[in-house]
């Protein structure tokens, strides 16, 4: 499809994509996993599992806990390292992957974030580089770069420093002011914002009458948190001039509209994708049936459009 | 390979203290070699439920389950008729080119269900198989009769010896020449623990953790072993003897 | 019951509940329209109306919107005022209810919310004042004095100053940093703490393109909530002295033995109600078996029992 | 006054565009007076939803509702046999008491449901009843023949003309002698800023609002009225003409 033509076309820094629907960071791998259930390339691009520059394995187990409408998790970014993502990885998602990818970085100092991006910026097959300074479920880093304006914008200035790739910091919802957050990256030169992250959360197992997390705590999402999504969307949007994907809860096409119109110029599907495999293809073609409903023309028309009058 | 469709229940019942069996009909499911699992959504619940695979065919399969959490108990009250969202063939399950002639099969509780296929298509393949069984007590023993039938030597081991033996697994295992090519086992890991310093062949264990997917996306059910971080989901359950860290497992 | 054979009484500094079951402020009224559906002296006690110093209309409507298991309300303190209160609510409460209530005060400056409690500390039929620093739908007032630890503490000292009944201090979710507002209430003289209030979410119609709610955003309850309550009523619990009331998305009997496990002396029940208006009921009859499932001969051994080992 | 039960579905049918009637069983259903409504918990759904009750007798009662959302949508593809969990008894409804010897009765759209019961019991009283109906359009009209049937003078307007008069209720109204004692009225805002001009008598009205509860406990659907502040679940959804406050609504 001709972007000219496609309703579903939208922009983010100047990438084009096909269509507003990106499959989460930590909920799709690299890709391969899911291009064994269907084309991914149907996809407008998506967000690779979050990558720091050692390897990591990650929390002991279990990691995983069941909320209402949601989930716990904490994973605590596992990942096979920079190098390992980009001499492995990327090759091997290449052969079934042939748009930009939104490479996901994440970091336990202002250097290791700089050092990951600015290796990740001489990949052509990245797009935008996604900060993630917001993960709950490390300690010494992660959530605490994204609860603090200052941090923040340390983060952000040391990644643009080391690339020419577009730069989007994705934020924790676990703050009492998220826009003075969002307007420090932006002076720091961010060129997007993704949010949210997941919430703190915790589940106890009444049986063994403790956490059910070897963690404790972990990162809450799933449909539950859809309402702080798009709250913190909306205020993002009012308070900042840059590009915004939204994400927290979205499983629908009717999730995407509302994500869109609260602010959101692309939408990320996250938990979803672990219980619905085949959620985003089926967004996909759903949303031209929702956008008719709504008397939508164009998708890109509606961005930030909860905002007029 | 994993297929999510909707399949009809064709029964549902229990089959021994907190513990049944649901037969759901359809084709396409995926399955191919014993001791994958199914992940089923429950309505309600976000999560789906990993649920064994006790055996399959061309027309429907088996998932056998003990009521543990609301996810179970909820399945354990469905009515044949209804439909239930399931994700099917997931898993690597048990390697069955390596059994050698006589292999030796142990299962704890709610580790027997994959036993059923496992035996069908050693029995199948010519071999001799020995299978031992643990439960707690009598009334959550099950399986026993329809493994014997199968053409397997079955041996129950429980607890309170109010079936079978008295003792665990291992002490089924030590009434049993010592003459196995090779092991399957799934079982809880005190199980484990115990056949590991009892057996001197090589075998699979297959491994239980809380799972987000259930199909290799969100590294929820991590495990460490000798040749790298594996997904307990994707590339497991089952494990070699070889590549395992017990010190890792609790 | 006398207190002794009652497997599920707690108490809350000093003050005996029957049980941990406590109607949660906003969802129960003044007590008497519960009271025509059923004997209210069942409930442990309840917390009644945010109540101001002047009468308040509160927001323009629409102020609730839909949610994946919960809702948003935007009600802004409707209250009749504190002299209304006490001359025309409590003594019609009195006809339905022999128990002490807890008196929830809402205020926009440290003198009002001092100026309330004074009047609230004379009346016999208040057992708790429960000060709500955490409201989400009022401007320059409520949440801002539950985000900040300084003005928590505050409010805190002021109301402490004016009453000789336990001051529990009602907690703002919205923060980075739960802990340091629990302290400095703590340290500020306060008795107890309750958590928490209702999340900021905003839902948006795709219809008329535009916030459901008219003020916009608005607090987010229900069972979506629980794995945020639970969390933070675990790391308070963790952190400060006090006794905790927990409340967020608890709606059955095992939702309360949850939060009790995290460090709850006794729970609130909110949105819960809203829906199922006999939920009260039917988790005080249900508590006894639930406890039996989970081997808890009595329900006070168990507040913070997830803490152990 | 309130009650919780669970009904079951008798009938559930469209009757017009959009427009459903979902007749519920049940003896314990509270309702007194014309003009009340039910509380629907729709499975999936977190909030109950507020529906119109267009009659009841000792055995049952009749829901009538525009899809409108996902609540009404899934309710509208319930079908006879199943549950459904009902609060009902709710809202004081018309005051039968004030209609003098000729009520008009005046509803626009989904504001006609409550009508049929309200006729029924005005005839019953032997009120000469004058009943006015707008709508959009042809097929969106319902209720038309059965209030006839019970007695009433029935008048239809609708705005394109497919059906009856063209135009709106307060050309209806022009219509008729302007000899009435009292008003009844049930329909969206702009109707009510129209009819209020015309009339010159008095008169109640029926209010809406998005609810949380519909029995008063948590002030969702507050207004304000010359008598202060008031609950359109519980103290209305039917206010007097005199107490309304028209600069407050929108």
């Amino acid at each position: 499809m001709s972007g000219k033509q496609n309703r579903l076309s939208v922009e983010l820094c100047g990438l084009a994509l096909d269509n507003p629907i990106i499959p989460a960071s930590g909920t799709f791998g690299y890709g391969y996993e899911f291009a064994e259930l269907y084309d991914i390339n149907i996809l407008g691009s998506f967000s690779f599992k979050g990558t720091t520059y050692e390897p990591r394995f990650g929390n002991q187990t279990p990691r995983i806990a069941e909320c209402s409408m949601g989930m716990l998790n904490s994973i605590g970014l596992q990942n096979p390292g920079v190098h390992a993502v980009i001499e492995q990885e990327l090759p091997k998602l290449r052969q079934v992957f042939d748009k930009k990818v939104i490479a996901n970085v994440g970091g336990f100092s202002v250097e290791e974030y700089a050092k990951t991006a600015a290796l990740l910026d001489e990949c052509e097959q990245v797009g935008i580089i996604e900060v993630n300074i917001s993960c709950p479920n490390v300690h010494n880093g992660g959530m605490s770069f994204g609860t603090d304006p200052k941090a923040a914008a340390e983060v952000t200035a040391a990644v643009k420093e080391v690339t020419k790739k577009p730069v989007f910091m994705k934020l924790s919802p676990n703050v009492a002011d998220i826009v003075s957050i969002a307007k420090a990256c932006e002076d720091a030169g961010a060129d997007g914002i993704s949010l949210i992250n997941t919430l703190l959360g915790m589940r106890i197992d009444l049986r063994r009458k403790k956490p059910v997390l070897a963690n404790k705590m972990g990162g809450f999402s799933g449909e539950a948190v859809f309402p702080v999504a798009v709250r913190m969307v909306y205020q993002v949007y009012e308070a900042v001039k840059l590009p915004i994907i939204g994400m927290g809860g979205v499983s629908s096409a009717e999730g995407v509209i509302e994500m869109m119109l609260a602010g959101a110029s692309a939408v990320q599907i996250g938990a979803a994708n672990l219980v619905e495999p085949f959620i985003c293809p089926k967004i996909i073609s759903e949303l031209p049936t929702a956008m008719d409903k709504y008397g939508i023309k164009n998708i890109k028309d509606i961005i930030g459009g909860a905002h007029n009058g | 390979m994993l297929k999510q469709n909707v399949f009809e229940i064709y029964r549902n019942y229990m089959i021994a203290k907190d513990t049944f069996v649901m037969v759901l009909k359809g084709e396409e499911h995926g399955f191919t070699v014993p001791g994958q699992f199914a992940n089923v959504k429950v309505p309600g619940l976000y999560l789906r439920r990993p649920i064994s695979v006790s055996d399959y065919n061309d027309g429907q399969f088996a998932l056998m389950y003990k009521t543990v959490g609301v996810g179970t108990e909820q399945m354990s009250m469905m009515k044949p008729g209804e439909k239930v969202d399931v994700l099917t063939g997931l898993g690597n399950g048990y390697d069955l080119e390596k059994s050698g002639d006589k292999p030796l099969l142990i299962a704890g509780g709610s580790g027997v269900p994959p036993m059923y296929k496992l035996i069908k298509s050693l029995v199948a393949q010519g071999k001799t198989v020995d299978c031992v069984l643990g439960f707690n007590s009598m009334e959550e023993v099950f399986l026993f009769d329809e493994l014997r039938a199968l053409g397997a030597n079955v041996l129950v081991a429980t607890v309170n010896g109010s079936y079978g033996l008295k003792g665990f697994v291992t002490d089924a295992i030590a009434a049993l020449p010592q003459d196995h090519s090779f092991f399957y086992t799934c079982g809880p890991m005190p199980m484990y623990n115990a056949i590991r310093k009892v057996l001197d062949i090589e075998g699979q264990y297959s491994f239980e953790e809380r799972m987000g997917c259930g199909f290799g996306a969100c590294m929820g059910c991590s495990m460490m072993t000798r040749s790298g971080a594996k997904r307990v989901c994707k590339d497991g359950p089952v494990f070699n003897s070889e590549d395992i860290i017990w010190e890792d497992q609790k």
